[in-house]
C-alpha cells in the first residue's frame, strides 16, 4: 500500500521543480507539484512521500457518497447517527 | 480532514454492510491487493464484519514487506560502510534482513536516517557534499515517480555523492501470479487506488477479461472499501469480470501521465523476487542504464550477497488463499513476529502475524 | 476479532538483540521486555511497573519517581526540555495518589551548550515547578564531551506524601470499573513529531502540572480512584496495556469515545502512526469504581487540564491482559503495546 | 604566604563564556560560578552547595541527594560506573548525617549499546545497593541516538532519614573544630586518569559506601560531627574550599598529614596534577569539635573504609573562606579551588 | 620515586636554608628561568623562606605561557576548520589566544584532543587516515626532540594527513635577553635542568662570562633548588660567575646528542616573538625546509592572522624584575586572570596571576 | 619548565623506533628510548612527554645528595626527622 492523504495547496512557487505548501486539517508541509502541473492554490492533492500524484475532482467526490447515500437506508442512518 | 472524513462515517458504513448482506448470496473470497486496504479493514474490523463466509484474503501487502532478502542484506551492507549516510523511508528499518536489520546497523554506528520524501535524500546529498548519500528506494508505482524525481534533481545538480538502491514493484504482474497459480481461490480484486492514480487501471482490464475476475480500483477509507467490496459482490452475483473505478475522485483510466513519464524515463522494468512469493517477471523496477552512475548497487558492488528464503515457508499457499498459517509447519515455533521466516510473519498485516497477534494456535 | 496492526508499524523487528536499539526506550513492547529480563531480574524489581514507588523513611510512606528526559527538539510547541522534565516527574509522583512536595534537577551537559540556553531551560523548569507549588530542592550539573549528549539531558526525581484517603497503585483495576481519561489524546507527541518532521502546526503540547487535578479526584472519590496513569512513553495503548496486566484484568474502550485533536489526527494520517501510540504529557488514565466515575469526572472537569474528561472504557474480567477497543463500526479490535520507537511510515 | 600553583595548570582560562565548557562540570571554580551566577539565581537556591537536601514530607525530615555519573572508561580498577553510582548518591545522602534507605536508577543509553553491559553495570549497582543496605526502589532506561551519549550516562537519587542526635551540615564548621579525612586521597581520580591515559596501575579507586562509618561516627560523637563530605570532583582541595566558604571559617592544613598513596603521587608527578584536585569517591573530609576527634578517628578506623582515618587540620578564624596548607618545608601556601577539569600538562 | 623522593627531604631542605642564610650577607636576586622550578619554588614556599631580602624573579616561565598570541591564534584557526583533528598537549588548551582558546573550539565541535606524546598524534594519523591530524608542537628545548621524532615517524611511515603547527622556543636567547636589558636586576640564574638535559650547558659559559653572571643549573626538586641558590649565592658572595651544574644526576655538559641531532634535522633556528617579552633573535625553531611538507602553517594557509599584546602590559619589567605587578595600570582591573592580558597573568606561575590569586591590590 | 619525571626501565623492544617499558613508582607506560641508546633495562630515565631524554648517573645523584648530607647539622636535622 501506500499511504496517501488529501490535502488542500495553500500556496505554489513555481520554481524547479515546483513546491507548494499543502495543508493536512491544519498540519502543512511542502510537498512537490511536479506532478500536478494542472493544480493551482485551493486544488486538493493526493500526496504520497512528499508528492502530489493525483488532483482530487470534488465532482466524483461528491458522487461516490451520493451513490452510497442512494443505498437503501442510507438517509436513516445517518440521521440516527447525528441524532 | 476534508475528502477523509466523509468517507469514514459509521452510520454510511453500516448502510453499506447492510447492502452488502443483502446482495451476497455465497461465500466469495476477494483479495485487497494493498497493505493499506489491509490496514483499514483489519483496523476498523471490517472483515468481521462481512456477511458470513465471505473472505478477505490479504495481498502481498505492503512493498517494504515483499522486498526480497537479498535486497535488504545488501542495503544493510552499504548502510554499515564508514562514511555512507544511508537514507530511506521509517517502515524499512525494521525489515529483518538475514542477519539483522537496519535499525541494527544503525545501533551499531551506521548512519541510518529517516527521510519523509526522497527529495530530503538529495538535499542531504547537496548538505554534505564529502560523504555519499545512499537513498533505498521501495515501493509499489506509487512511490516510483518520487524517487525517479530524485534521480532527475540529482542529475540536474549534478551530485557525485548521491546514489539509490532501488527495488521497486509493479503490482499488476503480481495479481497476474496469483491468479495464474494453481491453487488460488481469489474470486476478486480490490484494486490499490494509489498505484492506479499514477497508472491508471487500463492495465486491470485485459487481467479481469483474461482471468475472468472482477476488479474494483478502491480508495483506502471505510466507506472506499466497504463500496468496492460490494460492487465486486455484485459482478460476481451477475457473473460480471469487469473494471470498476470506485476511487474515480483520485484515479484516472490513463492515471498520471506526466509521473509515469518520468518513471519511463528513470527506470527500466525487469523481473523481481518478491519476498514470500517468488520470482515474477517484468514485477519489478530497475535503474535505466542511462542513469547507471546514480546506482548504488554498482557503486558499492554488493553483487555478491545473495540470501535464499527458508523453504518451510508456505506464504504463497496462504497468499492465494488457498492455507491458513495454523497449516504451516513452521507457525508459532521457527516462525514468529520477532523471528519471521516469511512475509506474512514480517508486517502485522500479514495474515501469519495477524493470527500469532491473536493467540491462535496450531 | 482482529489485531491492531498499528502494533508494530508496519513490519515486526529482531528484538532479541544483543544491542540496545532505539526502541527499548520508546516505552512499548521493547522496552518492557528489557526490564522483564535484563534490568528487573536483577535489581529484584516488582514487574509491575508503577509510576512512582512508596518507601518508609522514619515510619511515614514517601513517594518516590525518576525519569530522565531526553527530548529533541529542546523546543516544542507548548514547551521545553525544563518544563516537561518538571511536569513528567510531578505527574508520576501524583499518579501514586501523592502530592509532590520536592524535586531533583540533574543536568547532563554537552560542551558548547550555550549558557543562555541553559538558563532559559532552567526558568522554565523553575516556573513549571513553582506552578506545580513544588521545590527544587537539589540538584547536579554534569558536563559531557561534545558529541556526548544531545545538547541537555536532565532527570528530575519526585518526593511525594501521600493524599489522605488514597490507595492509588497500577494494580488495582477492579471488573466493571470505568476507565476515564482526563482529556484529548496525543499532543504531545505529535508537537514533537512535527517539530522533527519539519510540519508547521498549530497545536500545543499538552504538558501541564497534573497533581492539583489528582487532589481533586482523590478528594471527591477517595479510595474509589483505583488507578491513576499519564499515558507517556508509548501513550494510552501502553497504558492501558500496563494497567490491564498489572491488575490482571481486561480492559474495553470505546474507540470512538477516545477524542483525538483533528491536528494529532491529521499528523497521524499523514506519517502513519497510531494517536494511541503518541505520548501525552498532561493527559492521564483513571480508572475508578463505577459508582465514583461521575464524580470523578465533575472534579476533573472544574479543572482547565481536565476539561475535556470523559469516559472510555470499562474494566472486564475476560481478556485479561488484553486492551481492546470497539470501532466506529462496531467491530471490535486488540489495541496492543506499541513496540518501541514510532517511525514514519510509507505504507 | 604564597598561592597554590596547581589550582588552575598552567595558564588560566577565559570563563566568562557564552557555552558550557567540560571545565564547568569539574566540580571547580567553574562549575561554582555557574552555580552561582546562572542555575543558582533562578532556581533561588542556597549559595551553600550541600551533599543533599532536608525535605519535610508529612512532618518528616527526608534527605534527599541526586547525582548523574558520566565517567569514562565505565570500567576503571576498583569499580564500574552502575558500583560509582550507587556510592556517591549513596554518600552524598550520608554526608548529612543521613542513613540512606532507598535508591532510584535511571539509565540513559546509547543505542547499540552492548545489552550484556547494561546486564553488568545493572548488576553492580544492585550489588553496591546491596552492599550498603539500601533498596533500589524505581528507575527509569531512555535510550538516545547514537553519537547522543558515551555507551551509558546513570543518575542515581537516594533518600535518607536522618540519625538520631546528627545535626551536619557544610556550614557547621566552627573555628577550633578538628579536620579529619577518613583515608588515603586521590585514588579514584587517579585511577580513572590513569586508565584513560594509558598508564599500568595497580591501585584500586576508593570507591565504596561510607554509610555505616557515618552511622558509627555520629553514635560515636553525636552533634559534635559538624561536617562531612565526601571528596568526590575537585578532591579535598574543592571540599575543603566549599566548607571554608559554607562556614565562614578558615582551614589550616598540614599538607605532610594528608596521606597520597605512591602510585597516586606517581601519577600526579607524571602528569603534572596535584593530588589534592583528584576525586576521591569512598574518602570524606569530617569537622568535629576537637574533644571529639578522638572518639570519632576511633570510630572511623574501626571500619575497613576508615582505618586510614587521621587529622590534617584545623579550624581558623583567620583567612576566612580561605585553605591554607603547612608545607613539608614549614611554609604556608593557599590551597586553592580547582578551576575546572584536570588535564595532563607537559609544564 | 627514587630519585625524586629524597631529594624532597624537609630536614635536608632546612639544612640547606640554614647554610644559605649563613651564606648570604646581601639581598641577592636570582631568576629561576623555567617554570617547572617556579612551581617548586612556590609549591612549597620555598620564596617565603629564603633569607630577608633575597628576591626570586620568576623568569620566562613555561614554553607555554610564552607562546605568542598568533600562534594560539593560528592554532585556533586550524583546530576550528571542519575535518581536522587537533592535537595538543593538555597546557594549551586553556591559554587565551585573541577571541577564545583551545577548550572553547572544541566545545564549539572543533576536535580538539590532549596528547600525552606527540606520538600519540602520528599514531592518530595512522588509525585516521582520511582526516588530517594537525600536532601543536610547543616547547623548550626539552620537548623538541620528541617532537622531532613525531615528524621523523610521520616521514618513515609516509604519512600525508599529519602535519605540525610548530611554535617552539630557544632558552639561552630569552636569558640574554634579560641580560641585555637596561633595567635588569637579575644577578643570577638557575638554568633549566631538562633543557640542559638536552643541550648541555656549554652555551652558558659565554653567557656567565660576558654578563658576569653565576648560572647554575639545577633539577626541579626541593632541595635542587635550594642547593642550586645556595651554590648561586655563594658565587655572588665570591664574586665569582661561573656555570655550575648542581643537576649533574640527568645533565652532562655537551647534553643529549641523540636528541640534539634529531633537532637539528627536523627544525632550523629563528627569530622568534615571546608573549609578554617581545622578539628575540634566534630564539626559536621552525621547520626545516626539507620537511616543509608537514609544516601545518604552510598546509592550513594562517599566514595572515596576526595578534598585537596589548600596549599597557608591562611584563618586560616584570620579568627583568625592575617592576611588581602592583605597579602596573592594568593590574587587576583590564588584567585578570579571566582576562590576562600579558604572559605573567596568564599562568598561576605567573608572578601577576600569583599577586591577585593572594588578594594584593593596587 | 619541562614536566620530567624518573623512572625505571622494565622492557625495551629494540624496534623502530625503540620502545620500552618505564615504572614510575608502580605506575608503567610506554616511552620511547630512542634518544637514550644506551640505557638498558634496570636504568633509570628521565621521561619527558613520552620520551626518554636522559639516563640517571647513579653515582652523581648519590654525589648530590652527599654533599648535602655533609653540610653542617645536615645529620642531626635528617636524625630528627627520623626520630
Ligand atoms: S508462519 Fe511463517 S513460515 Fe509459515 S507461512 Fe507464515 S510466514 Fe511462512
Ligand atoms: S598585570 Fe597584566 S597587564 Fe599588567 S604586567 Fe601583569 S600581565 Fe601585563
Ligand atoms: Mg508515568
Ligand atoms: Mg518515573
Ligand atoms: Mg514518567
Ligand atoms: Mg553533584
Ligand atoms: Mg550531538
Ligand atoms: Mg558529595
Ligand atoms: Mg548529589
Ligand atoms: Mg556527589
Ligand atoms: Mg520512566
Ligand atoms: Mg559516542
Amino acid at each position: 500500500m501506500c499511504l496517501g492523504i488529501p490535502g488542500e495547496i495553500i500556496a505554489a512557487d513555481g520554481g524547479v521543480p515546483p513546491m507548494g505548501t499543502v495543508d493536512f486539517g491544519g498540519v502543512r508541509r511542502e510537498v512537490c507539484l511536479v506532478y500536478t502541473p494542472e493544480a493551482v492554490v485551493g486544488d486538493f492533492v493526493v500526496v504520497h512521500v512528499g508528492f502530489a500524484i493525483s488532483l482530487i475532482r470534488p465532482d466524483e467526490a461528491a458522487r461516490t457518497l451520493a451513490v452510497i447515500r442512494a443505498l437503501p437506508g442510507a438517509l436513516e442512518a445517518e440521521l440516527g447517527v447525528e441524532r | 480532514m476534508r475528502y477523509l472524513d466523509e468517507y469514514r462515517d459509521p452510520a454510511l458504513a453500516r448502510t453499506l454492510l447492510a447492502e452488502l448482506c443483502a446482495t451476497a448470496t455465497r461465500p466469495w473470497t476477494l483479495m485487497e491487493v494493498c497493505g493499506g486496504q489491509t490496514h483499514t479493514l483489519v483496523r476498523q474490523g471490517i472483515d468481521e464484519l462481512l456477511p458470513a463466509g465471505m473472505r478477505m484474503v490479504h495481498g502481498p501487502g505492503c512493498p517494504v514487506c515483499v522486498t526480497p532478502l537479498q535486497a535488504i542484506d545488501r542495503a544493510i551492507a552499504i548502510a554499515a560502510r564508514p562514511g555512507v549516510i544511508f537514507t530511506s523511508f521509517g517502515d524499512m528499518l525494521r525489515v529483518p534482513g538475514s542477519e539483522r536489520d537496519l535499525l541494527g546497523v544503525k545501533a551499531s554506528g551506521g548512519d541510518v536516517r529517516v527521510v519523509y520524501s526522497p527529495l530530503d535524500a538529495v538535499r542531504l546529498a547537496v548538505a554534505e557534499p564529502g560523504r555519499p548519500v545512499v537513498f533505498f528506494a521501495v515501493g509499489f508505482e506509487t512511490t516510483a515517480p518520487a524517487n525517479a524525481m530524485a534521480v532527475l534533481e540529482a542529475a540536474r545538480l549534478g551530485l557525485d555523492n548521491f546514489s539509490m538502491l532501488v527495488s521497486h514493484v509493479l503490482v499488476p504482474p503480481a495479481m497476474t501470479a496469483i491468479l495464474e497459480s494453481e491453487h488460488n481461490e481469489v474470486q476478486g480484486f480490490l484494486a490499490a487506488g494509489h498505484v492506479c492514480a499514477v497508472m491508471g487501471w487500463r492495465a486491470y482490464e485485459p487481467l479481469a477479461a483474461k482471468y475472468r475476475t472482477p476488479i474494483v480500483v478502491t480508495g483506502f477509507e471505510p466507506l472506499d472499501l466497504l463500496e468496492g467490496i460490494l460492487l465486486a459482490v455484485r459482478q460476481l452475483e451477475t457473473s460480471r469480470c469487469e473494471v470498476e473505478n470506485q476511487y474515480a475522485r483520485a484515479v484516472l483510466r490513463d492515471g498520471n501521465t506526466a509521473a509515469q513519464h518520468a518513471m519511463a524515463e528513470v527506470f527500466a522494468v525487469a523481473t523481481r523476487y518478491w519476498r514470500g512469493i517468488g520470482s515474477i517477471p517484468d514485477s519489478g523496477l530497475v535503474l535505466a542504464e542511462r542513469y547507471a552512475a546514480f546506482d548504488a548497487e554498482r557503486r558499492f558492488d554488493v553483487d555478491g550477497l545473495d540470501a535464499a528464503e527458508d523453504p518451510r515457508c508456505i506464504a504463497g499457499a496462504i497468499l492465494r488463499g488457498s492455507a491458513v498459517p495454523t497449516e504451516c509447519g513452521a507457525y508459532g515455533t521457527a516462525c514468529t513476529p520477532r523471528h519471521p521466516l516469511g512475509a506474512p510473519m514480517v508486517s502485522t498485516e500479514g495474515t501469519c502475524a495477524a493470527f500469532h497477534l491473536a493467540g491462535r494456535s496450531r | 476479532m482482529t489485531t491492531d496492526p498499528l502494533t508494530a508499524t508496519c513490519p515486526l523487528p529482531r528484538t532479541d538483540t544483543d544491542a540496545v536499539l532505539m526502541g527499548h526506550g520508546a516505552g512499548g513492547r521493547l522496552f518492557a521486555e528489557l526490564l522483564d529480563t535484563v534490568i528487573g531480574p536483577i535489581i529484584g524489581a516488582d514487574p509491575v511497573a508503577e509510576d512512582a514507588a512508596v518507601v518508609a523513611v522514619d515510619g511515614v510512606g514517601v513517594v518516590v519517581s525518576t525519569d530522565s528526559f531526553v527530548v529533541t527538539p529542546h523546543d516544542f510547541p507548548g514547551g521545553d526540555i525544563g518544563s516537561l522534565a518538571v511536569h513528567g516527574t510531578v505527574n508520576d509522583v501524583a499518579m501514586r495518589g501523592a502530592r509532590p512536595v520536592a524535586l531533583t534537577l540533574a543536568y547532563i551537559v554537552e560542551e558548547g551548550f550555550p549558557v543562555a540556553d541553559l538558563a532559559r531551560i532552567t526558568a522554565s523548569a523553575a516556573c513549571a515547578a513553582a506552578g506545580a507549588g513544588v521545590a527544587i530542592v537539589t540538584g547536579d550539573t554534569k558536563v559531557v564531551e561534545r558529541g556526548g549528549a544531545d545538547g541537555i539531558y536532565i532527570n528530575t526525581t519526585g518526593i511525594g506524601e501521600l493524599l489522605p484517603g488514597a490507595v492509588v497503585t497500577a494494580a488495582g483495576a477492579d471488573p466493571g470499573d470505568a476507565v476515564l481519561v482526563s482529556g484529548p489524546v496525543g499532543r504531545h507527541g505529535a508537537a514533537v513529531m512535527a517539530a522533527r518532521e519539519g510540519f508547521a502546526f498549530d497545536l500545543r503540547s499538552d504538558s501541564c502540572a497534573l497533581n492539583t487535578m489528582v487532589e481533586d479526584m482523590i478528594t471527591a472519590a477517595g479510595r474509589d480512584v483505583h488507578v491513576l496513569r499519564d499515558a507517556t512513553r508509548g501513550g494510552i495503548a501502553a497504558v492501558l496495556n500496563e494497567l490491564a496486566f498489572a491488575s490482571g484484568v481486561g480492559i474495553a474502550i470505546d474507540e470512538s469515545a477516545v477524542a483525538v485533536p483533528d491536528q494529532v489526527a491529521a499528523i497521524c494520517d499523514v506519517l502513519g502512526i497510531d494517536p494511541f501510540h503518541l505520548a501525552c504529557e498532561g493527559t492521564l488514565v483513571a480508572v475508578v469504581a463505577p459508582d465514583a466515575a461521575d464524580d470523578v469526572l465533575t472534579a476533573m472537569r472544574a479543572r482547565p487540564e481536565g476539561r475535556g474528561a470523559h469516559r472510555i472504557g470499562v474494566v472486564t474480567n475476560t481478556h485479561v491482559g488484553r486492551v481492546t477497543a470497539r470501532t466506529a463500526l462496531g467491530a471490535t479490535r486488540i489495541v496492543d503495546m506499541p513496540l518501541g520507537e514510532q517511525l514514519p511510515r510509507i505504507c
